[in-house]
């Protein structure tokens, strides 16, 4: 299908939406159960009053305040209602251009929605998360086009690393460089993986995405097998996440009768066949060499680095491994320019990052903001603070890899260079609040005994280590540690974090090694005083 | 020279590690003419002495009453030394571990069909739920693996403490 | 290999066509083997050694390969659920927002721990590793359905009811 | 084309080695020995039990010498305070992570983790002992595989599966709950793809695997040589 074609086709699609008066988006994400229920009766409600022909009800990707769900969005008006449920349904529909439903109106000016940047999450809520024509008349894969018919892979490969962004999977590795590796390195095969293994914990960006704009995280990928010469790509998702394989299952489908993959796509010599690979929960799988593993069908055991996956990954071949949120990010940077990208955020990190605004905080739900916005603004301004009158006593950032980064330290701009100064790490976007109710040594525990069930098992370090300091977690825990206990515990994390083979290993130590810096008050007063002879406790 | 005041216990351990400590043969002699044995297996003493300069222990900690004299001994000796792998890993008496101490009476006592199965209770001290080393209740001061540590490893250690070797180097191993 | 010879399944099992689908769509090639146990434990709701062995013949794979693959990732069961399932998340925000305290309550209620099933066969219960719902925790899902926001009083409340077993 | 020769520093010595050589290989050549317990001549090196990392000078991260290249120039240090307790660390993990009782062990005396503690100076276990109830399979009427002894090396697994061909042991689980396996977890006396060859008994480090009928300290390792079996195969098959 060519260009024009295309052209032909969202316009004709634009052209069936506004000739409907009023379009009714319901979140049908997962964050918002029972929208099927809504759906219906919003389409019953709307028969009944015989306005089929005026009226659209449409499912729509998460608009972001999960906390607040199901939301439904009246256009146009920008009208947004929050805790739908199926019995409101006649109350909208009757309400549709006259005074909204008060009961159920969302403030329009919420900072919520007032104080985000959205750019990957653009499209998210706006339009059918399955339904080609809806991305085609948003202007979808319009960035693909204009790359396809005026750009030579090497200006692609250019224009991303001029634009500064960085991996959004965690580590920040930047993108351009990335990809200008598995540019140039030779062989007759290259290819291309997405990851989608979400695995962190607390973080659900990437579901989400998956879920609302699959389309948008194809155009990515197949920009970005053209750029480096990659001829097959699969995107490794978690089974966990049904809805967002069923979404991505029907977007392939749906893109590949559209030319936009396959041979020859929209008439240019570009071939691409993307597939799905299942996880089959295995956190360690969000390690390239353990997701290359994986989807090689073995067990997800980490590679010793190097060789780079850019240089010999998939089959020994060059593979460009970035995630989700980092590929739905490369249409926009097409469309505006890197310009407009490099122009977003600090210094050294660029453009928008999405956050998962959970735990002990009132708005709870999905946020994209750009770099370097305090973590302040983020919580206390967009998230709308803490519930029940609590005090916020720390921000956990980057799950079992992160760290916990506490109150004092709240206008610090958030950055790739900033949270690991704290001792954290930007990580997926998973941002967990935790009030003074919470202990930390909880916290901490909990992040260990998940690295110690999800440790691979290959190195001793991370194998036997992390399960060590799992069970000197557990004596303070318990209140029956000692000071060997805690010379002990800061020895193993420290040979934990230098000795271990793969990322999660290296940086198991991270929760506990920033909460003795942040918090060691609280090791402390779990200790139990020392014998006068200087026994050890059992 | 005041003589050195040298006590030896025997906790969880096969006595081994004392027959070995016999066997250093007519060195003994030569230890017997610096050191008082104020406390052992091998001699009379009833109670555990106050100021005792080193204790040798032998065994792993495997009941409560263990554990108050392997305190009692810390309290009152200068040098405490782990003898042999019991003292100094668990050895064969921690073998019981995997299993805890409740199951492993019933195998023993019950289900391995004893003329009379019963558990045995009476004036015997309470089993800890695991036999462990001694470092795992008190500081060590030295470490002499080997099952049991050979008679010149003993003799060396010994003979270096009295000598005031800071540093000692012991050629043994685990299971030596 | 000899080690298959016996094990062929029943030509006439329609659930094994669709098996053998998926492998040929992969060329049965060795990396179509989770894509293969995914599509099995659907078909079979778990994985036995009949079910591995015939996979590693078709696959050509070493057995112990395919077993190794299949302890590895924790979705795929070696052993049958029971009657209903009961997955409780156990990610981050539905651990501070305590999760862990109905775990201990489905102990003592019901006694069972995760990963196991009923000896009546009823009930099976699952600890899940965070299913991207965070915004909504606590969460649970009894047979699949999520449901989520509710106090610690609401949700037993609601198992019970779903057990049909309400005080 | 011929494989150009690198000169590089170990421990303060010049050496030089070929391109496609491991820093462990030329160390090994030049007579500096670095503690290894995985690796073994003639197996595919996996960087697994992290004994043999070392530090190379302008990197901030240790780097396990037996999947390192040798590269030009480059300053390798085998030998440091930091590295020693790094080393001395993992070999304790590894006495605490299962059943190791050496004095009832068939390779008391011959068993490459108690000589790592030997030679590491290792003279007691600072971490509390797991203690997991571990089976013994005896199944096999010439082998047993204790896994009380077992340290998850996993040359069993490569040598029956690069040289042998027979893949008959895997690993099962993960984590601290790893476990190796023969075929779909049968006894390995019922395997039906063990050839029998007894290699993977004579690789292992530990008493994991042994001959049968073995008594304490009996089980000497007679270590297949390995490197010659893979040149002649390739050399026979041609």
């Amino acid at each position: 299908m060519h260009r024009e074609e295309l052209a032909a086709r969202a316009a004709e699609h634009q052209r069936r939406l506004d000739g409907f008066a009023h379009h009714i988006l319901v979140c049908a994400g997962l964050g918002c159960p029972d929208n099927e229920a809504i759906i219906a009766a919003l389409r019953r409600a709307v028969a009944e009053r015989q306005m089929e022909n005026r009226v659209l009800v449409r499912k729509a990707g998460c608009m972001g305040l999960c906390a607040l769900g199901p939301i439904v969005l009246i256009q146009p008006g920008e009208i947004a209602y929050q805790t739908v449920r199926p019995d409101d349904a006649a109350a909208i529909v009757a309400s549709l251009g006259q005074e909204p439903v008060q009961r159920l109106l969302l403030p329009p000016d919420l900072p919520f929605f007032a104080r985000q940047h959205k750019n990957v999450l653009a499209l998210s809520g706006r339009i059918d998360p399955e339904s080609i024509d809806d991305y085609l008349a948003a202007g979808g894969y319009g960035a693909l086009l204009t790359v396809l018919t005026g750009m030579r892979p090497v200006d692609v490969v250019r224009s991303i690393q001029e634009s500064g962004l960085r991996g959004r999977g965690g580590a920040g590795y930047p993108t351009g460089l990335k990809w200008a590796t598995v540019a140039k390195a030779t062989g007759d095969r290259k290819y291309l993986i997405c990851n989608g293994d979400e695995g962190d914990p607390g973080a659900f960006m990437d579901r989400s995405i998956l879920e609302s704009t699959p389309h948008a995280v194809l155009e990515g990928m197949i920009i970005a097998a053209y750029a480096v010469g990659a001829s097959q790509g699969y995107i490794y998702v978690r089974a966990e996440y049904p809805l967002a394989v069923k979404r991505l299952r029907l977007a392939i489908r749906e893109a590949e009768r559209s030319n936009l993959l396959g041979r020859a796509i929209c008439g240019s010599g570009f071939d691409l066949t993307l597939q799905i690979r299942l996880g089959a929960g295995a956190f360690v799988c969000g390690e390239e060499t353990a997701l290359i593993e994986s989807v090689e069908g073995r067990r997800g055991i980490p590679r010793p680095r190097p060789p780079y996956p850019a240089e010999k990954g998939l089959w020994g071949c060059p593979t460009l491994i970035n995630n989700v949120e980092t590929y739905a990010n490369i249409p926009p940077i097409v469309r505006n320019g890197a310009a407009w990208f490099a122009a977003l955020g600090t210094d050294r990190s660029k453009g928008t990052k999405v956050f998962a605004l959970t735990g002990k905080i009132r708005h709870t739900g999905l946020v994209e903001v750009p770099m370097g916005i305090s973590l302040r603004e983020i919580i206390f301004d967009i998230g709308g603070g803490i519930p029940d009158g609590h005090a916020l006593k720390a921000v956990q950032t980057g799950g079992p890899s992160g760290g916990c980064i506490p109150a004092d330290f709240l206008d610090t701009p958030v950055s790739y260079e900033s949270l690991h100064e704290l001792g954290s790490i930007m990580g997926s976007g998973g941002m967990i609040v935790i009030d003074e109710t919470s202990s930390m040594i909880d916290v901490v525990r909990y992040f260990m005994e998940f690295c110690m069930e999800e440790s691979c098992g290959k190195c001793v370090p991370c194998r036997a280590g992390t399960a060590q300091i799992h069970r000197l977690l557990t004596r303070f825990q318990e209140r029956r540690a000692t000071a060997a206990d805690l010379a002990m515990l800061e020895s193993l994390c420290d040979l934990v974090k230098h000795a271990s083979l793969c990322g999660l290993g290296q940086s198991a130590p991270n929760p506990v090694l920033s909460t003795l810096r942040y918090f060691r008050q609280e090791y402390l007063d779990r200790m139990v005083p020392a014998e006068p002879d200087g026994e050890v406790q059992p | 020279m005041n003589r050195l005041r040298l006590a030896t216990l025997w906790l969880d351990g096969c006595s081994g590690c004392h027959m070995s400590l016999l066997d250093t043969d007519e060195r003994l002699l030569d230890l017997a003419a610096q050191v008082d044995i104020v406390y052992s297996p091998l001699v009379d003493a009833k109670d555990f002495p106050e100021q005792v300069d080193v204790v040798c222990i032998e065994g792993a900690v495997a009941t409560d009453a263990d554990e108050a004299r392997l305190r009692l001994a810390r309290r009152r000796s200068r040098l405490l030394i782990a003898m042999g792998d019991c003292a100094v890993t668990g050895n064969v008496p921690a073998m019981r571990n995997i299993m805890g101490a409740e199951a492993m009476l019933r195998a023993v006592y019950l289900e391995s069909r004893p003329l009379k199965p019963q558990i045995p209770a009476d004036g015997l001290p309470h089993l800890n739920e695991q036999a462990l080393p001694l470092h795992h209740f008190v500081p060590i001061d030295l470490f002499i693996p080997g099952c049991p540590p050979a008679a010149d490893t003993l003799f060396a250690a010994l003979g270096g403490l009295l000598a005031g070797i800071a540093d000692l180097r012991l050629d043994t191993r685990f299971g030596a | 290999m000899p080690v298959n010879e016996s094990t062929a399944p029943p030509a006439d099992d329609t659930r094994w066509q669709l098996i053998d689908r998926v492998m040929q769509r992969l060329d049965r090639r060795p990396d179509a083997l989770i894509e293969t146990l995914h599509a099995a434990q659907d078909a079979f709701g778990y994985l036995d050694s009949t079910t591995l062995a015939h996979i590693a013949s078709r696959l050509r794979l070493p057995p112990a390969k395919v077993f190794g693959v299949v302890t590895f990732y924790n979705h795929f069961r070696l052993k049958p659920k029971g009657e209903h399932t009961l997955a409780v998340c156990t990610g981050t925000a539905c651990h501070l927002k305590g999760n862990d305290k109905m775990l201990a309550w489905l102990r003592d209620r019901y006694h069972l721990a995760p990963g196991d099933t009923s000896p009546d066969n009823r009930l099976s219960l699952v600890e899940v590793r965070c299913v991207g719902a965070c915004a909504l925790a606590p969460v649970f899902l009894p047979d699949g359905a999520l449901v989520g926001k509710k106090s610690f009083g609401e949700a037993t409340a609601i198992i019970e009811e779903w057990l049909g077993d309400a005080p | 084309m011929t494989t150009p020769i690198l000169t590089l520093t170990i421990d303060g010595r010049p050496v030089s080695g070929l391109a496609t050589e491991t820093v462990l290989q030329v160390a090994g050549e030049n007579g500096i020995a670095i503690p290894t317990l995985c690796f073994l001549d003639g197996l595919s090196a996996t960087g697994a039990c992290r004994l043999c990392m070392v530090e190379i000078e302008g990197s901030a991260k240790l780097h396990p010498a037996c999947v390192t290249p040798i590269q030009e120039g480059m300053v390798v240090t085998t030998q440091s305070e930091r590295l020693r307790s790094y080393r001395r660390a993992i070999v304790q993990l590894l006495f605490a992570e299962r059943n190791h009782v050496c004095a009832v062990c068939v390779s008391n005396g011959h068993c490459e983790l108690q000589d790592l503690a030997r030679e590491l100076g290792i003279d007691h276990i600072d971490f509390p002992g797991r203690y997991p109830a571990l089976a013994v399979d005896a199944s096999h009427s010439r082998f047993v595989l204790d896994h009380n002894r077992c340290v998850l090396c996993t040359r069993c697994v490569r040598v029956c599966a690069e040289i042998e061909g027979a893949h008959t042991w895997d690993v099962k689980n993960r984590g601290i709950r790893s476990q190796i396996v023969a075929d779909l977890d049968t006894p390995w006396g019922t395997s039906t793809t063990c050839t029998g060859c007894g290699k993977c008994v004579h690789v292992c480090p530990t008493g994991a695997l042994s001959e049968k009928g073995r008594s304490v300290a009996e089980m000497q390792k007679k270590r297949p040589a390995l490197p010659y079996l893979v040149a002649n195969r390739a050399e026979e098959r041609r």
